[in-house]
């Protein structure tokens, strides 16, 4: 019944965000209050109806399979299909490294092998957009396409920087992918989520690893470009790719205009997550707050604007948190004084305290460390 | 795990309409009302289940319960999803005698009698599932242990101006009740009952017994049970509780629980994080609340988006409210999305009620405002 | 997932008695009796609806639901605890108007078309809890949009001789039924209905709201509803169905079922990895089979020692039977003992039976026997 | 409530098994046509009302983790409590193999100092025996114990080579703990199963670290014998200790004794696995089986004489498996010949194949191998 199945790569390059992924992957990066990143892609297969889906790891990956569990919040949790997680084999960490994700997608080809659906969706973890696959599916047909790729037209370059680029014609035909290194206003971003019958994926990977050419999928499909169709499926919502630290800071805070807030969490589109059992949040007489997210279980009692507060998050009376994003369970103290501010999970911040970020550099402070 | 018997299984009693809250229990029952815009009102017993490491719960619904069912499932947020025991939903049902409902409570024990001896227990504790309140039933039993008590009934000292309007006890100074009166006139102790019992499963089995073959009783725990084992020749003893316990029957105690929650000086912590109050969560993204907001003294859930200002408030998931709206002192449920430039005050809306821009809606203290679509 | 309209969602009827099959629904509804050794009966249903990717089940219970209720719990099993939609149980409930009892099969949907309305569905399933068959309703659902039909019926050729036990449909050669009569003495046709229907839900719907304000009405599918559109402005059609199908409402027909697992050219494969049947599974041990057991034709479930002859039979899980024993051509449920030197032959052995050593018991192919405790 | 928490160590030595043991760890180990090894200390503890188990793992983990799950078939998966599952800190792997498990111990003391239950029992994987912990906190606060140790008199001591010795007192109190290097007769075996104050537990890690003087904590204990009450706590039933091949295999051929099997399965004390969907067994009119035990989803045409065979195995017609142990979904074609062979997950065993290994040295085919 099922058309698509779905796979999301989490091999990816990390030095840019460095400060938030000691001890994560960027798939298990806490977002907008509530999330981590890899909801997004996760939510966006399982809302169109994709109930199949492998996610291939790399690196650390303890947070991500806490939160992953049995699947159970994507509604993955299935006898037929549902959740799959490949590690890389153990043993061969450094080749993986080196090599790329063929390897990883070579060990696990029979996975591909006995899936039975006919069309494969692949997306990466750190885009954060409402991608319909269906639509994309029915997109992919009409035009006969070999690989459809989602782009979208983007003003601000800027915050593309290492993402790829598509040039893409009138027809919405692809003819070439590059990377965005300058700094350009208006292009053509590649949101890296492909659609591809699964046979000629299965035919990439083999045919990558006889002739060795290629150690990422992505360079295989580049290689291809003339010999195969591949199409451009538009994609007109918002988008952010958040890999680094200051693209994190800056769709953190783009999660405060209503209508991408609406866009992303209050259409029919649900994104799921992993449930914690909260009360409510509780705003004393006290309580300033303005321009904000918050989460669950958060006591509030001091000034928090044009901030992002996750769940059982304390703000004391007298407390000034200002163009900041506070991580679940911070303790801020009494008249301490926070502003453009990252601060990691179970951090307490003591009374007194004045830090100071800059807006294109947010200062980070570490999980559980005691200021 | 290993043990089928269990030393004490719980049985809620949640069948009741609660007719006394109106449209609140038009299409549920009243255990399944939402309290405090994140549980519903069984949320609170089921957690106490949980908190005093009780494992085995049998929920007895008949009226209206999809809502509650749904809810409650295999108790997974309250760790009642057990191998051995969990939580079980006991609805009415036909045998090859024909179908029977539930005729009060003490009947509806006894049509589960089967259910009851499948886990052989010591003790039964009896429960509603319509209060708010928090407590230790391990220490209640621990008191009916040592007292080898037949019967413990947990009370609660109120004020003699309100007493005749509960079941009353009086108890002498070792705890052994001597007296039970269903609400009296003249009251004579201030002792309430909760409506909480725990029972030696030996004798109340045979008490239900003889209860059912009685054609005169109401099979009712208050009305027949309670008041013979009390005059009989049975130890009955008393358990005093002195903490914050509500029986939410009315709109206007709902709301005023609601209340409860948002003063400062709470006398009712849902933060406490040794004895948490479970529930299934939504999902929803974290609230929103906008740039000329003013939130002061007030709950509020995920998903809520909040322009206006909002005072005194329980905000359920997903609720809006729009700009230059003053909304105070009410309880918003579900999906209630309230326009611009409205005025609301003293009322408890409706699951998904729409209130459009402009409108002024009021209640009184004394008589709270309950908002339908 | 992020739609909650669906295309289609599934209403089991599991509310009776299945009184022919005697000790055997004495304490649960007839879905919930074994069949096997590893299912209860319900589980083919449930699980075509799993493997035609149908993942919203209403079951409607009524008679003995407790092991109904328990075996079912979430639907994960059969994945059908689902965020939107997933399995749920509908049993008769009270309302401000009383209680009311399921009258018949199409008053128990009358009564809970609110719950067929959340979903908005386009098409609604009504299927039985008591056959065993494995069938797409995918493929009978393509026919139905592919024909326009109201109503589709899916329908089995059976030997003429048996069609006056059944409801017998006359299909002209576009599959459009143009007569229905229930058991006719002379029937017109081999054409038997299943049971199993597809309605387009406006339809149902209206037809259900009539037949409810009908007071002649007994409120069935098969007596009011279907001749009311067969012989109506309706389009009914048939949907033939060649595979295995099977009423197992009487204690031999239950019995033959059983035995048709064990035949080399089975009938109904079980072991299809294309179409799986599921169950909740026991904690079980393997199955330890001794020194001198001798086991022919036989289905043995985990947790079973047997130490003597099995010929022909069906074990459920944790069965034991001693040495020198010989045990043909019988079912035997879950916990069933069977002690040394013990003759069984042509019964069904109900859950937990003790059978001492030594003892004979014989039914015969024309009447099986059923042991009970 | 509950007074015990419980921790499976699984920092095992695996040179002896290491046929068994290339892409699992000796926890997950398929035993007795149905478990995992683990299975039996997980359920010792849950049987003994321990709600709060934490396993510390060591090098392959993924079947492991796959085994284990949201621990839902131990009733452990729980909001308060339940499973959890330390890993050592990827990045020093190589310190943990060099150190020991009191490195992996020291990463989680907070765990342990948030824990709130008062005594920890502890246990390792490889050891099949059915022990009730609560009888043992009987007698360890009877004694005064600090530390209770398991023990069992073992008749057999060839099968224990490798395993801690106790030299145990009248009064059962434990003065020295050896190696078992020799083929002794009887001997005093331990079955690694520590009963001990959780804050007694916490103060020795603790000391290890400061001091550097242990790198095990079964060390630790070791050199504290002298200012510790130490008892040992008699185990009477079975006991098996898998930590080689050969006694991977006489352990599996011990579950076919009737008196062992009752002991171990049909009792009151369950042994709780991870639930699989299968059809139950099916013998067919050929099927000669005789002294085994079988899986659920079987097919039966052939002979299967003193082996174990795992779920969804099929044995053709005229295939004849002797004093061997199948792994799940194997396929034995017709006239076929097994007799002393241990055959991985997945394998296809050829028509007329004949193979044949040693009691004392069994053949082992590994997983997914055509032969």
């Amino acid at each position: 019944m099922k058309r698509m199945m779905g796979i999301i790569n989490l091999s990816e390059r990390t030095e840019y965000i460095k400060e938030l992924t000691l001890n994560r992957s960027i798939g298990s990066l806490p977002f907008a209050g509530r999330y981590r990143l890899i909801d997004f892609a996760l939510s966006n297969m399982v809302n169109s109806r994709i109930d199949n889906v492998a996610i291939v790891t790399q690196g650390k990956t303890r947070s991500l399979m806490d939160h992953l569990g049995s699947g159970k919040p994507w509604d993955l949790n299935r006898n037929k299909d549902g959740l799959f997680v490949f590690h890389p084999d153990v043993s061969s960490q450094d080749i993986v490294q080196r090599k790329g994700d063929i390897e990883i997608f070579k060990d696990h080809l029979d996975y591909l092998n006995i899936s039975t659906q006919e069309y494969v969706a692949m997306s990466r973890s750190y885009m954060v957009a409402s991608v319909d696959y269906e639509n994309m599916l029915r997109y992919h047909e009409e035009k006969g396409a070999d690989i459809t790729i989602v782009y979208s037209k983007v003003m601000n370059g800027s915050n593309f920087i290492h993402c790829d680029t598509v040039l893409v014609d009138n027809n919405h035909e692809i003819h070439s992918i590059g990377k965005n290194m300058n700094n350009t206003n208006e292009v053509d971003i590649s949101l890296e989520m492909y659609l591809i019958k699964r046979e000629l994926l299965i035919e990439i990977i083999e045919d990558a690893i006889q002739s060795g050419d290629a150690d990422h999928l992505k360079q295989c499909i580049f290689n291809r470009l003339g010999n195969m169709k591949v199409y451009g499926y538009r994609h007109y919502g918002y988008v952010a790719c958040v890999n680094s630290l200051t693209n994190y800071y800056r769709a953190s805070m783009d999660m405060l205009q209503p209508d991408i807030y609406s866009e992303l969490f209050r259409g029919e589109r649900r994104v799921y997550t992993k449930v914690k059992n909260e009360p409510p949040a509780k705003y004393a007489n006290t309580a300033v707050v303005q321009n904000a997210l918050i989460g669950s279980g958060c006591i509030i009692k001091g000034t928090v604007i044009n901030s992002v507060i996750a769940r059982g998050v304390t703000v004391e009376e007298g407390a000034v948190i200002k163009n900041s994003i506070i991580l679940q369970n911070a303790n801020i103290s009494k008249t301490s004084n926070l502003n453009y501010m990252i601060i990691d999970k179970n951090v307490t911040v003591s009374a007194e305290k004045h830090l100071n970020g800059d807006i294109n550099h947010p200062y980070v402070v570490k999980k559980n460390a005691v200021l | 795990m290993s043990q089928f018997k269990k030393e004490m299984i719980a049985m809620i009693l949640a069948g009741g309409q609660g007719s006394r809250l109106k449209a609140l229990t038009q299409h549920v029952a009243k255990p399944a009302v939402p309290f405090g815009g994140k549980y519903r009102i069984i949320d609170f017993t089921l957690s106490n289940c949980t908190n005093s490491g009780i494992d085995t719960v049998g929920v007895l619904t008949q009226y209206q319960p999809y809502v509650l069912n749904n809810h409650i499932g295999i108790g997974s947020p309250w760790d009642l999803d057990r191998q051995h025991g969990g939580v079980k939903i006991l609805p009415p049902y036909m045998t090859v005698n024909g179908g029977r409902w539930y005729k009060g409570t003490a009947n509806a024990i006894y049509e589960n009698i089967h259910f009851i001896d499948m886990y052989n227990p010591e003790y039964v504790l009896i429960l509603s599932g319509d209060h708010i309140y928090g407590m230790d039933y391990g220490k209640m039993l621990k008191q009916h242990v040592n007292m080898a008590a037949d019967l413990t009934i947990a009370v609660k000292p109120i004020p003699i101006e309100e007493a005749s309007r509960f079941g009353i006890l009086t108890a002498d100074d070792t705890d052994t009740i001597i007296d039970f009166e269903e609400k009296p006139p003249v009251p004579k102790s201030n002792l309430a009952s909760m409506g909480i019992y725990i029972f030696k499963w030996s004798v109340l089995r045979t008490q239900l017994i003889q209860d059912e073959n009685n054609p005169e009783s109401d099979n009712d725990f208050g009305k027949n049970i309670i008041p013979k084992m009390v005059h009989g020749n049975f130890t009955v003893a008393a358990y005093r509780f002195d903490g914050y316990w509500k029986d939410v029957g009315t709109v206007n105690s709902l709301w005023e629980a609601n209340m409860d929650l948002l003063r400062e000086d709470t006398p009712f912590d849902i933060y406490d994080k040794k004895w948490r109050y479970y529930s299934p969560s939504t999902i929803s993204p974290a609230q929103y609340i906008g740039p000329h907001a003013i939130v002061h003294d007030t709950l509020v859930n995920d998903g809520c988006m909040i322009e206006g200002s909002v005072n005194n408030c329980v905000l359920s998931p997903k609720v809006k409210i729009g700009r230059d709206s003053v909304v105070q002192s009410s309880v918003l449920m579900e999906g209630v999305e309230i326009g611009e430039k409205v005025t609301l005050e003293n009322a408890i809306v409706m699951e998904n009620v729409v209130i459009k821009s402009g409108k002024v809606i009021k209640g009184t203290r004394e008589e709270i405002l309950v908002v339908e679509s």
